[in-house]
């Protein structure tokens, strides 16, 4: 299995008044393809952070300061070096190639727009192209077929459009119909486009198993329950099936019954479209149950990656132990993690948990400890080893 | 995107400066830029304020009556410039049938616009129809103390007269004559002057009862024959003439928008005198001077109002046709109020212990007196006035018939004011001391000014002599001085006269008769000038009436019941392309003979 | 909740209003002596020898209920009584008077509002840039500047010395065209008359008139409107669904305009909804600056002359005003935000 | 008081506030200094009241005896706009804080008890809302006669309504809080309650609003003026000195900008004064905004 994505020493800094927020500090971490990729962690331990650095959507007043995201898209001869990209060539990229579903589908979708608006405005944007050559077929039809008088009468407008729709399909930014779509009321012409949209938006909310999709694609987000907001969010994000798809906590907001139905249908996206996840959470539980590799955060650094039962079975890294101690279990009396998180603005120098670390050494204070390789696929950043 | 806008901005504002650098310079040379020539065949004249009520019975203001003189004529006019002589107008001459009895025959063919005949029943019913109404604070009184030597129709607010007693003042006789009867002699020019003016316009009868007004009946077509008490004293809206007009004059009412603040008469080509020069005639009602200003000298009116104070403004446009020092019949005096009110709150401690003064303190001669010399009239001209007024020593002003010039006036004399003040009925004032309060009604700048000068000159004789100047609103200024009660809270109070008609009764009576529209407020009363007023009123003749008007003249020097201040000369500011303006001081509104005039571009 | 039984609550609400309004307003005219009450209608103090009878004529010594019982009366006959300020009866003068102010208002409202939407949408978009800072001081300049001063200033350059700009509604020309039979006047507002006769050369002519005031009123208004969508938007850019919506790899501009600002609007709707309702009330110092006399300068009038029924008149109009516009803004609601119902809030 | 902290932080750290700082500084100067800066001449009874000089109407120019010239009727305009500062503050202070106490007044007894009180109050500042504000302002005045007393009174009047709604919407955030809920618990009076832990928690931005509302409450003050509704002629107030140079806007041809002294001046002080307020205004709305977020 070769990689989607590999991130190297990527630092993200934050600039605030209070001072600097050292967000994420030289990272390196391989998503493989068609892999489902966990990162686990305490809230504040940067992988959300990770996720937008992906997407290069890190918010003010953030910055990537350091570091590389080669990203092997397969349609593509060589790879693509995220942070090198030109705005708009990531803009193709974000939605398309890698799409994103949040922690909050409340707030993620936009109340003033409807499902289905929403979800098609992907479909407008990254499928254009597709779009235009359904609807050209369809008018084809129309020409074919349309024998009545109002139909022959229509001809010579329906040429036209043809026209229109097929300088969609063929060419990546027609000049006509970009024009059109500047004009105020003749943006309406490309109404069959919307349309296009429209049915595949069905589809795609079929797809993410919501009943009756044609009625709630004409829904406002407050007119529906959390877990229909979130197959909605799911269903945007597959909207032109990513390579890669990171989801934030997707879970987490929703109550039990529904998070099973949502890893469900996590796991069969995976086997249906192939893709890449990223799925960040805190709780293993949830890693355990969809996760391939899982890898675990601190502070802004990784600690350990391994394959799934590997971490369970033989965690390494004293964080991952004592974050599975963490879990309660039946019989098993709770164990905490003494102190707190670091603090973020000056964090300890050396290993970032060895104030916390019940085995920490002398040179962990001094020192960080490198990733190495323990066993086969096995990493972890850790003076004991 | 977000870097386009910064650029546009600079395009802008860079866009703008340049305009500007552009343009200041060309309108730089404003001095020699002509006035264009705007609006051939109009009249465009912008003033301030705004109008009343077109009811010729009603207006007693001068933007109305200026508008009804255009609209409407009356029986005869002033002769061009003259106050005293006259020439026909609607009527062909007139003869005096008695010392009570003047008679009035009335011109043929004359119409009005729809097309009636003015007849003398139009005649009768216009005065006795303005007789009837008598609106409270109307003009009609002018009516009234002539024919029925009485100042109105009501006492206590309730009509006193019977209708036959206005029927009886007013008579046609012989078909196309009208005969006015006194109840007692009356001397023939006033009333010729009263009948000159815009309250005596002859009105449509027919048009008038048609649109709801008064039909010339006491019980006016209904069975109850006090019926025409419903028409006196009325609401302004019950007569159809007060928005509406139906006259011979040489303009008829086009339209009149009391909001946007204009009135636009148009040409009567019917006009018996044949048609006027201007087709139409605008007054707009602007209270803003730069817009007033900019729209004269952009050619835009023919005429505006030009404030004292900015005439310097306009002093180097060649275009303009600046008419200056025309003694206008107004006055404005200070009164000393002999009888304050015990509640005033404008004397101090109400005793003369050098923090106030005693309610009766201007009952001394001496002190009005030593008052009248601290005063500086060439201050007050040159500063308040733009030197545009004349001093004058008695309310007879300059204008008026048997104006005596000779009659002695006061001057700033420190000294004097010292001496009198020093030897005032109180004692010496200036060891003793004294406060008061001096107001004048808030905007009015020459009269603070006034006061200023009073205070400051009062201050340099002795620095006991303490007068605080306050400004109080229009509204509380009436208050003070015109309370119910006669008895007036003002210590000093200064006020202006307008003249109705151009007789020296119309001025010595508010000024010098106990129960005068101002003296009557003052406490000032003196039997014998009360008695020489009343017998020069109505003396026919006019050698006695000349030297009794002279004795009151001297009267006032004597008994200073107040400071008079000045008779202000207008100005007329018109472009170069209005021709032929004559100035006659009772003609109402700036524009003066309007029909007379015209407009031509040389 | 239903439209109809909701607009007639609100308008149930209006009575109450109302009738404070005016008793409050009664109750400061009584606060002045008849005679000064009467001074309206005396022009020159000439008149004054009949000042009882004005007194007596118009009740103006009678105890406070008393008058106010005959007002309220003589409203409710539908009479709203005489307006000597516009020398008609106060329901003409507000009728006469409310065209020149609407024609202002329908001019300046959507230019302050566009104005105020775009330049806050850009400020916020460039939060701490120069381009913020320098929108916001412009806005800031403009709402700090004296109306007044503006106006003469800008009536000095444009009029004193370019002559473009007139003040007035109309040159004498177009007037006497416009009061001319031959031109209807479907709705006394000028522009919108010239273009249902078709007339050109009075459009142009009123546009001309417009100019100079809508400038004045739009620079000291702007900022209202500029300021509030600057804040709004910042905080709908902040919101989950801007993220998703560029996570989906929409255009930055598509971005702000389409997702963050649709959203922004909607605080934007109320306050808009109150600078036209202070505009249709009269913008009294641009009016009388300009001439351009509306509902204002006649209602300043009225104030300043103590002419009670006019004042009373307005309080009345400014009020059904006030309620109108409020119904109006609730039910642009419903229509910008799917989640408002009228009558409660946010579901 | 973190929340100061990050307040100076913030003001400093943005140009447009510290601009407006800077500017008020200057402004309370001038005002503490007035009679150092302008002195009042001798024998001059009121300091409050403008020196003439002469009577007659036409603005003179800048000379060694009137720094910034004379305005119509020869007032001094350097002494009119120093002094003027004094009266700007003045009215905008007294104001402010007849405006608060009603506010707090009103505002907490509807935003405490709610039910019919908070009815009825509401229902009188609509009545107050519904009537367009300067007008209102101006029948008061004109009642009860010009005079920077009831041009004070008047702005209150027409000021206080928007408070007592800004402190009621605070109370009413503020009683749901806990610790308010648990002093009720605890069984403490209202008034106790109120004084104690609603007012101090709610009173914070009405007293920010109400110090940035000065500016406006300084222009309002000024429109009243220059529509003939303000302090007696001479009295040294900005607005009053604007309408002094209404008139003299356009010079005589040749020289328009013959009288730009008397036209600017004081419309600029005007200007500044209120300019500094809304820039500090602008910026601390920014840092209380509840809805944006403090990163």
């Amino acid at each position: 299995m070769e990689d989607l994505v590999k991130i190297r020493d990527l630092t993200v800094r934050f600039y605030t008044y209070e001072g600097v927020v050292h967000a994420i500090d030289d990272l390196d971490l391989d998503i493989r393809q068609g892999e489902t990729l966990g990162i686990v962690g305490e809230t504040g331990s940067g992988k959300t952070m990770t996720a937008l650095a992906i997407l290069r959507l890190i918010p003010y007043p953030g910055r990537i300061e350091s570091g590389s995201i080669a990203f092997f898209d397969r349609s593509l001869p060589d790879e693509l070096e995220l942070l090198k990209l030109s705005e708009d060539r990531m803009r193709s990229i974000r939605g398309c190639k890698i799409s994103m579903v949040f922690q909050e589908p409340g707030a993620a979708l936009n109340p003033v727009f409807t499902i289905g608006d929403q979800i098609s405005e992907v479909f407008l944007l990254h499928q254009r192209q597709e779009l235009g050559r359904q609807a050209k077929q369809r008018i084809d039809s129309l020409l074919g077929n349309g024998s009545s008088l109002s139909a022959s009468l229509r001809r010579p407008f329906w040429r036209w459009q043809r026209r229109l729709y097929n300088k969609i399909a063929q060419e990546p930014r027609p000049f006509e119909p970009r024009l059109i779509s500047h004009l105020p009321f003749f943006r309406r012409l490309l109404w069959r486009l919307k349309d296009e949209a429209g049915l595949l938006t069905v589809n795609m909310l079929k797809d993410v198993e919501i009943p009756d999709p044609a009625r709630v694609a004409a829904h406002y987000p407050h007119e529906l329950s959390g877990g229909m907001k979130q197959r909605a969010v799911i269903a945007m994000a597959l909207a032109c099936s990513p390579e890669l798809l990171i989801a934030d906590e997707p879970t987490t907001s929703l109550d039990v019954t529904i998070q099973a139905q949502m890893l469900e249908l996590f796991r069969r996206i995976k086997v249906d479209k192939g893709a890449s996840v990223l799925y960040i959470t805190h709780n293993l539980g949830v890693a355990a149950e969809i996760c391939d590799r899982v890898a675990v955060m601190y502070a802004g650094r990784l600690c350990e990656v391994a394959g799934v039962e590997e971490i369970f079975l033989h965690p390494l890294h004293p964080y991952t132990k004592a974050l599975l101690d963490a879990v309660p279990k039946p019989g098993k009396e709770l164990q905490t993690i003494p102190g707190a998180l670091a603090d973020a603005f000056n964090p300890p120098p050396g290993c970032r948990f060895h104030p916390r670390c019940l085995s920490a050494m002398p040179t962990c204070q001094q020192e960080r400890a490198k990733l190495k390789e323990v066993s086969k696929d096995h990493m972890v950043a850790c003076h004991l080893f | 995107m977000s870097k386009r806008i910064p650029k546009m901005g600079w395009i802008i504002l860079a866009a703008l400066l340049c305009v500007s650098l552009a343009i200041l310079p060309a309108c730089g040379g404003g001095g020699g830029t002509p006035i264009p020539y705007k609006n051939d065949g109009a009249f465009v004249q912008e003033t301030i304020g705004g109008l009343n009520s077109l009811d010729p019975a009603w207006a007693y203001d001068t933007a109305s009556g200026e508008q009804i003189q255009y609209m409407y004529d009356t029986l005869l006019y002033y002769d061009g410039n003259h106050t005293d002589q006259f020439v026909p107008m609607l009527a062909t001459n007139w003869t005096v049938v008695n010392s009570t009895a003047i008679k009035f025959c009335i011109r043929d063919g004359v119409h009005f616009w729809n097309g009636d005949n003015v007849t003398a029943e139009d005649v009768e019913y216009s005065i006795e129809r303005a007789m009837v109404q008598n609106r409270a604070g109307g003009p009609t009184w002018m009516f009234y103390m002539p024919l029925l030597d009485r100042m109105g129709s009501r006492s206590g607010g309730v009509v006193v007269i019977n209708f036959s007693a206005i029927d009886n003042a007013v008579e046609v006789v012989d078909g196309n004559c009208v005969q006015f009867n006194f109840v007692r002699a009356f001397p023939e020019t006033p009333f010729l002057q009263i009948m000159s003016n815009t309250w005596a316009s002859i009105v449509d009868k027919d048009w008038c009862a048609a649109h709801g007004d008064w039909d010339g009946t006491a019980n006016n077509g209904t069975g109850n024959s006090t019926m025409w008490t419903y028409y006196n004293n009325p609401p302004k809206s019950r007569s159809p003439l007060y928005k509406g007009a139906m006259g011979n004059g040489p303009w008829e009412l086009d339209t009149w928008d009391a909001i946007a603040g204009y009135i636009r008469l148009t040409k009567n080509t019917g006009y018996w005198q044949g048609p006027a020069q201007f087709n139409t005639v605008t007054t707009k009602f602007v209270d803003e001077w730069t817009s007033r200003k900019s729209s004269l000298v952009h050619g835009d009116a023919d005429l505006v109002y030009v404030p004292r104070n900015y005439i310097d403004q306009l002093a180097s446009y060649t275009d303009l046709n600046a008419i200056k020092d025309l003694p206008e019949l107004t006055v404005d005096a200070f009164f000393f109020n002999q009888n304050i009110g015990n509640s005033s709150t404008y004397i101090g401690s109400k005793a003369l212990d050098g923090n106030g003064i005693p309610t009766n303190f201007f009952s001394d001669l001496n002190v009005r007196k030593g008052f009248n010399y601290a005063f500086d009239w060439d201050t007050y001209i040159s500063d308040a006035m733009q030197g545009e007024a004349t001093q004058v020593g008695s309310p007879v002003i300059d204008g008026l018939l048997y104006y005596n010039n000779a009659t002695p006036k006061y001057s700033l004399n420190l000294t004097l004011a010292k001496y009198y003040l020093e030897h005032s009925g109180w004692g010496n004032l200036s060891s003793i001391g004294f406060e008061f309060t001096l107001c004048y009604n808030t905007g009015n700048i020459p009269r603070k000014t006034a006061c200023e000068i009073l205070a400051e000159n009062l201050l340099a004789i002795s620095e006991n002599f303490i007068v605080n100047i306050q400004p109080i609103t229009w509204d509380t200024f009436l208050d003070k001085i015109f309370t119910i009660s006669g008895i007036s809270d003002l210590p000093m109070f200064q006020i202006g006269w307008q003249a109705d008609y151009p007789d020296p009764d119309n001025f010595v009576t508010p000024f010098q008769y106990s129960s005068g529209d101002f003296a009557a407020y003052t406490g000032y009363s003196n039997a014998t000038v009360d008695a020489l007023i009343d017998s020069a009123r109505l003396e026919t003749n006019p050698i006695t009436r000349q030297a009794d008007y002279y004795t009151l003249q001297q009267a006032y020097y004597n008994e200073a019941p107040g400071i008079m201040l000045v008779q202000p000369l207008g100005r007329r500011f018109f472009t170069k392309y209005i021709h032929g303006y004559y100035f006659n001081p009772v003609t109402p509104g700036m524009p003066g003979p309007l029909y007379d005039m015209y407009k031509s571009n040389p | 909740m239903e439209l109809r039984s909701y607009i007639i609550r609100r308008l149930l609400l209006l009575i109450p209003v109302l009738f404070g309004v005016t008793l409050f307003i009664f109750g400061i005219t009584m606060l002045f002596s008849p005679v000064q009450r009467a001074s309206l209608y005396i022009t020159d103090p000439k008149q004054l020898v009949d000042l009882p009878t004005i007194i007596q004529m118009y009740g103006l010594d009678k105890p406070f209920f008393v008058q106010y019982g005959t007002w309220l009366g003589q409203v409710l006959r539908g009479n709203l009584g005489w307006s000597e300020a516009g020398s008609m009866p106060v329901a003409d003068a507000i009728w006469h008077s409310l065209p020149a102010t609407l024609e202002l208002a329908i001019f300046a409202t959507p230019l302050i509002i566009f104005l105020g939407i775009f330049l806050g949408t850009k400020a916020a978009a460039n939060k701490d840039k120069p381009l913020d800072h320098g929108t916001r001081v412009m806005a800031i300049l403009g709402w700090s500047l004296p109306t007044f001063w503006l106006g003469l200033l800008l009536m000095m350059f444009f009029y004193g010395f370019l002559n473009w700009f007139p003040p007035g509604r109309l040159t004498d020309q177009m007037q006497i065209l416009v009061d001319s039979a031959a031109f209807i006047r479907y709705t006394h507002i000028n522009t919108i008359d010239a273009i249902l006769n078709l007339n050109g050369p009075v459009l142009l002519d009123a546009l001309r008139h417009l100019v100079l005031p809508v400038i004045t009123l739009s620079v000291t208004h702007v900022a209202f409107i500029m300021r509030l969508m600057r804040s709004s938007m910042l905080e709908s850019l902040g919101k989950g669904y801007v993220l998703t919506a560029r996570a989906k790899g929409l255009d930055e501009r598509v971005v702000v305009n389409r997702h963050a600002r649709r959203n922004a609007l909607i605080p934007v709707i109320t306050v808009s909804g109150y600078v036209f309702a202070g505009l249709a009330s009269g913008a009294v110092i641009t009016e009388t600056i300009f001439s351009y006399k509306g509902i204002g300068w006649w209602a300043w009038q009225a104030a300043v002359r103590l002419d009670i029924p006019s004042i009373l008149g307005f309080a009345l109009f400014s009020g059904v005003l006030f309620v109108f516009i409020n119904l109006v803004v609730d039910i642009l609601y419903t229509r910008v935000d799917p989640r408002v119902r009228l009558g409660g809030g946010l579901q | 008081m973190s929340d100061w902290r990050f307040t100076a932080r913030q003001l400093v750290k943005n140009p447009l506030s510290l601009i407006g700082l800077v500017i008020i500084v200057i402004f309370i100067i001038i005002a503490i200094f007035a009679p150092l800066i302008a002195p009042t001449p001798a024998g001059h009874l009121h300091p409050y009241m403008i020196p003439r000089d002469g009577y007659f109407a036409e603005p003179q120019p800048p000379s060694e005896k009137h720094i910034l010239g004379t305005t119509q009727g020869q007032y001094d305009i350097f002494y009119g706009v120093v002094w003027g500062t004094r009266t700007a503050f003045h009215v905008a202070l007294v104001v402010m804080s007849i405006t608060v106490l009603i506010g707090i007044v009103l505002g907490s007894l509807a935003g405490y008890f709610g039910g019919v009180l908070d009815e009825v109050i509401m229902r009188i500042t609509d009545i107050f809302l519904a009537f367009p504000a300067l007008i209102l302002a101006m029948a008061i005045v004109a009642g009860i006669g010009p005079s920077l007393k009831s041009i004070m009174i008047a702005l209150s009047v027409v000021w206080w309504p928007s408070y007592a709604r800004l402190i009621r919407g605070d109370i009413l955030q503020v009683r749901e809080e806990d610790y308010v809920e648990a002093s009720r618990g605890l069984g403490a009076s209202s008034p106790r309650v109120i004084i104690r832990h609603v007012l101090p928690n709610a009173i914070y931005p009405t007293l920010i609003m109400a110090s940035l509302d000065i500016g406006m409450v300084v222009l309002s003050a000024a429109g009243l003026s220059f529509l003939g509704l303000g302090t007696p002629e001479g009295y040294a107030d900005w607005g009053q000195m604007t309408e002094f140079a209404r008139n003299w806007m356009v010079g005589p041809p040749g020289d328009p900008f013959k009288y730009w002294y008397a036209v600017i001046t004081p419309g600029l002080f005007i200007l500044f004064f209120v300019l500094g307020w809304n820039l500090l205004g602008d910026a601390f709305r920014d840092i209380f905004d509840p809805r944006l977020a403090r990163r």
